[in-house]
């Protein structure tokens, strides 16, 4: 206990946490499961873009996409390292991804269907990804805190990048308007979910809050959210697929309408529309590249062989 | 001239754009996320060099075409890139396999160009030599790894390298379009890289204990718009909304 | 009433086309002659049905379109077709479960739609009953061979089978679109058609030696648009000469 | 030598020779050699066709073009049939098709590039097969015969169809008149060599014309489709790509130029723009299929099994 009162002093004098530091095996427990998962939204996240890449209208739209992708990559192996310093390797990550045993972000079991959808993902789903994350660069982990810094720069940029595609294509003809429409509709609600369950129902907050692994509350982010949203849909000419959705001058914050939560809890159980085509998708990469990551390493061990040999020698 | 310099350019730009669609379908399938970064950063520079060249070809057209008309709004028997860089993916040797073939060519064909009298082309040329550099360094140890890696990786590789070797034929060719041009001293004379290429595909093949395939019949024809037939599909992918939605901005 | 009927028969229709369309996929890469043939076969069989739903379609629309307009020239979100069949052909039993699974289903369809208040649809019916009658018998007969063949033909057909499985509640969706034209005698119930689906399935799969999957969740989405990933590359190659040079005659 | 005079003085007589006849080895090799050449042509000849099935720019013409490849495989199956009456069985034939050992016909290792080739490989690639294939009809072997009838019928459909698709696009728009004569540029050539070497140099032809096997010389059968195909080609409006093609007042012919018989050499090689992908597409599916192909054998092996038992039981 004089341990983990210690530890927590530590914490509440925003002292960072440094791989080589002994933690609780909660705490350590924890972050590998929070990490790795975003490790993980990143990679699967990179499915439903690159299923535009080869469509994207314009080559300038497509040098920007495969940019966006590629950061995501960037984000993913910077992510699995920061959990490789936790004492896990990639390899068992993987796995456990693949197993299904650790989770993903669901957004990504919704399918990107037309283009404005690139627009909407960089809007919506990078910005629900920055509020989510912009707590997180004061967290109390290093390796995760700096790590978050890097990546919300650089979602920033996609964020914005994606709301010009949809400004873009807001003026351009009636088709790519109802695009964006079809778009906004389909994408809302999902992103208000990436917030998490309601602060009622969520079961990790309060002991993450006190280790500052958690900043805000769910609820207090996807308010935030909505509040920074709502004007810029309005900006773009889109309405809000939230009939109940209303200023409320008293507080100054948007009233919203209830979240279907039956959906959130179902995509989450694998039920999400592109679920099992995602793991699909991602565990045959694996399996097709099974024979090049083994040829990377058999030939490593060639050259390590006669360098050890050589060593040896001396 | 202009118009042996707008057919050169397009030339070059198609190339570029194709063999850069084909890596990004690549796109999250590949054999681990390094290889996924890497791949969508070979596609997003040869991309950029699609932009440079495609402009400056509008430009040098002089009718008011801008780099989508050319690249989105073309049939296939207009494209004139070489066969070699339209060939699908197959697998992860083949796909590096190509991309050997190409950047070894590639390579010293920027840095020549780096000397055209062309001002702007020697310009995209030093951009681009910079990138191909990375490109041929990442192919190349990529066949040296899989050539002498496992019994399978070395098969797979051989087969990549066996399958496309018809295809670099082509990247020798030259015709009036181009003799108009390097006489110029505006274009780069293919033959006049013909050694530096066997050298660097020698040394590459020999490290990866890969056996050179025999020159036969070489595959020529992109370069007039005869194509084999995956050029097709992938161009029906990659101008789709362009055709479904003419007239717009995107 | 007009409105529902054109939506009711342009779903239809685009079953049809597009599991026609996949299937034309497999052309000359079949496992033998015979399945070349037969794969042909059932997909020209549907595009025939097709072109007769299209047609009554726009003529029930009255806009002066055509079933090819209706075909080629609707985008993505305006393809109502089932999930079930724009989804990939993946291996051969991958598609002989994705015909088993539909034809099962428009087998009692199309018997049941043959008495029809509508005088057209029920002639288009029973044309498609006939035809439906040998693909379900084609299928169920592969299914079954499959099934109790070797132990990986036994594997790959169940995992046909259960890969597919999540896609066919949405064979027994209605909405109101089809509940007034229920009502009105000329569209069918497919809850009435749920036994007889049951039935064949179950006979075929236990003939077969597999498992019927458990229904748990089942995605839908078709009817109203929302799709899988795979049927805007379907698409792009399905329109692209359509989209590439409009208002043609071929 | 009694025999081999006997069988001549059969076939001189215009009697069908029939699968169970005795016949020289010499007749029932040359046999199998044209029917399966002619068998795996029909196969292989879905590929290039096979490519456009998913771009046919109307359901009409999709039907149309699935019908005749459905056609195409009937007619594989019946020369296969054919062939086995002589001795040998399908796979075999096949796999000296895969090994190269077998030929099939040079014309199908061209692409077909625009739509417009759908036409003219119906058009000119059937019209000149039609060509060699009338004289067939009433060729010595009666299975093959009965084939050739056949053949020649629903190919000759598969001809005016060609002519029809490519009679619609002439009167198109400039594009579509364009991929016509970018077509008939592309396929006139090559059609052209479908009547095999000038007589000067065909091997097998003296022979096969006692046998009746062949009716006509290649060179004869050539004249004959040029000059049923120019005023056909000039009634579209195309121009045949041959500075030379001249009408021969005196002859009522048309002259023609010089073919390059380089060519002809080199892609029946099998260095032809497609051979190499048409193998690998023939062997991808062969091999591909095997799995089904043994289900199918185990399946039957299994419902024998019981049957055979309950028969010996009786």
């Amino acid at each position: 206990q004089e341990f983990l009162d210690a530890f927590q002093a530590r914490i509440d004098d925003e002292q960072k946490i440094e791989p080589n530091d002994t933690m609780p095996s909660a705490y350590r427990k924890t972050l590998i499961r929070q990490i790795s998962q975003h490790a993980h939204s990143e990679i699967v996240g990179m499915l439903p873009e690159g299923n535009w890449v080869t469509r994207a209208p314009t080559l300038r739209r497509k040098a920007a996409l495969l940019a966006k992708i590629q950061d995501e990559g960037g984000h993913g192996m910077y992510l699995y390292s920061a959990c490789e310093t936790l004492g896990v390797s990639r390899e068992e990550l993987i796995d456990d991804l693949h197993s299904g045993k650790a989770k993903y972000s669901s957004i990504f079991n919704y399918p990107a269907l037309n283009w404005a959808d690139i627009g909407t993902i960089g809007w919506l789903v990078d910005g629900a990804a920055i509020m989510n994350q912009i707590p997180l660069c004061r967290t109390s982990f290093g390796p995760y805190s700096r790590a978050m810094i890097r990546v919300c720069k650089e979602e920033s940029f996609h964020q914005r990048q994606g709301y010009e595609l949809l400004l873009t294509m807001m003026q351009g003809s009636d088709e790519q308007k109802e695009m964006c429409q079809d778009s906004i509709n389909r994408w809302w609600w999902p992103a208000l979910m990436m917030f998490g369950p309601s602060d009622k129902e969520s079961i990790h907050s309060s002991q993450n809050m006190a280790w500052k692994i958690k900043r805000f509350s769910n609820d207090e982010l996807r308010q935030r959210f909505i509040d920074a949203t709502v004007p810029q849909a309005h900006f773009l000419g889109l309405e809000v697929p939230d009939p109940d959705l209303k200023f409320n001058e008293e507080t100054g914050h948007w009233d919203f309408g209830d979240i279907n939560w039956d959906e959130f809890v179902n995509v989450v159980r694998g039920n999400g529309i592109c679920n099992k085509q995602r793991m699909k998708d991602r565990v045959a990469a694996h399996e097709n590249g099974a024979w090049v990551r083994e040829a990377a390493l058999a030939y490593a061990a060639k050259r390590a062989a006669p360098q050890a040999a050589a060593e040896a020698a001396e | 001239m202009s118009d042996a310099l707008f057919k050169y350019l397009v030339r070059l730009a198609d190339d570029t754009v194709i063999l850069s669609h084909r890596l990004g379908e690549w796109c999250g399938h590949a054999s681990h996320i390094e290889e996924d970064v890497a791949m969508t950063n070979i596609s997003l520079d040869l991309i950029g060099q699609a932009r440079n060249l495609y402009s400056y070809a509008a430009e040098v057209e002089g009718k008011g075409r801008d780099e989508d008309q050319l690249a989105y709004l073309r049939n296939e028997r207009e494209f004139t890139n070489l066969i070699l860089v339209e060939q699908p993916n197959g697998d992860f040797g083949k796909t590096m396999a190509r991309q050997l073939l190409y950047s070894a060519f590639m390579l010293p064909f920027w840095e020549a160009m780096m000397a055209s009298k062309d001002k702007q082309l020697a310009a995209i040329a030093a951009k681009a030599e910079k990138e191909v550099t990375y490109h041929l360094r990442h192919a190349a140890e990529w066949t040296i790894r899989l050539g002498d890696g496992t019994p399978e990786s070395h098969r797979r590789m051989q087969e990549g390298i066996d399958e496309l070797w018809m295809y670099t034929g082509e990247l020798f060719v030259k015709d009036e379009v181009e003799e108009r041009l390097i006489e110029a001293g505006i274009a780069i004379d293919p033959e006049s890289l013909r050694g530096a290429w066997e050298r660097t595909i020698e040394e590459v093949l020999t490290r990866a204990t890969l056996k050179r395939p025999e020159d036969g019949w070489m595959h020529v024809g992109g370069r007039n718009g005869v194509h084999t037939e995956h050029l097709g599909h992938a161009l029906s992918d990659f101008q789709y909304l362009q055709r479904a939605y003419p007239d717009c901005t995107w």
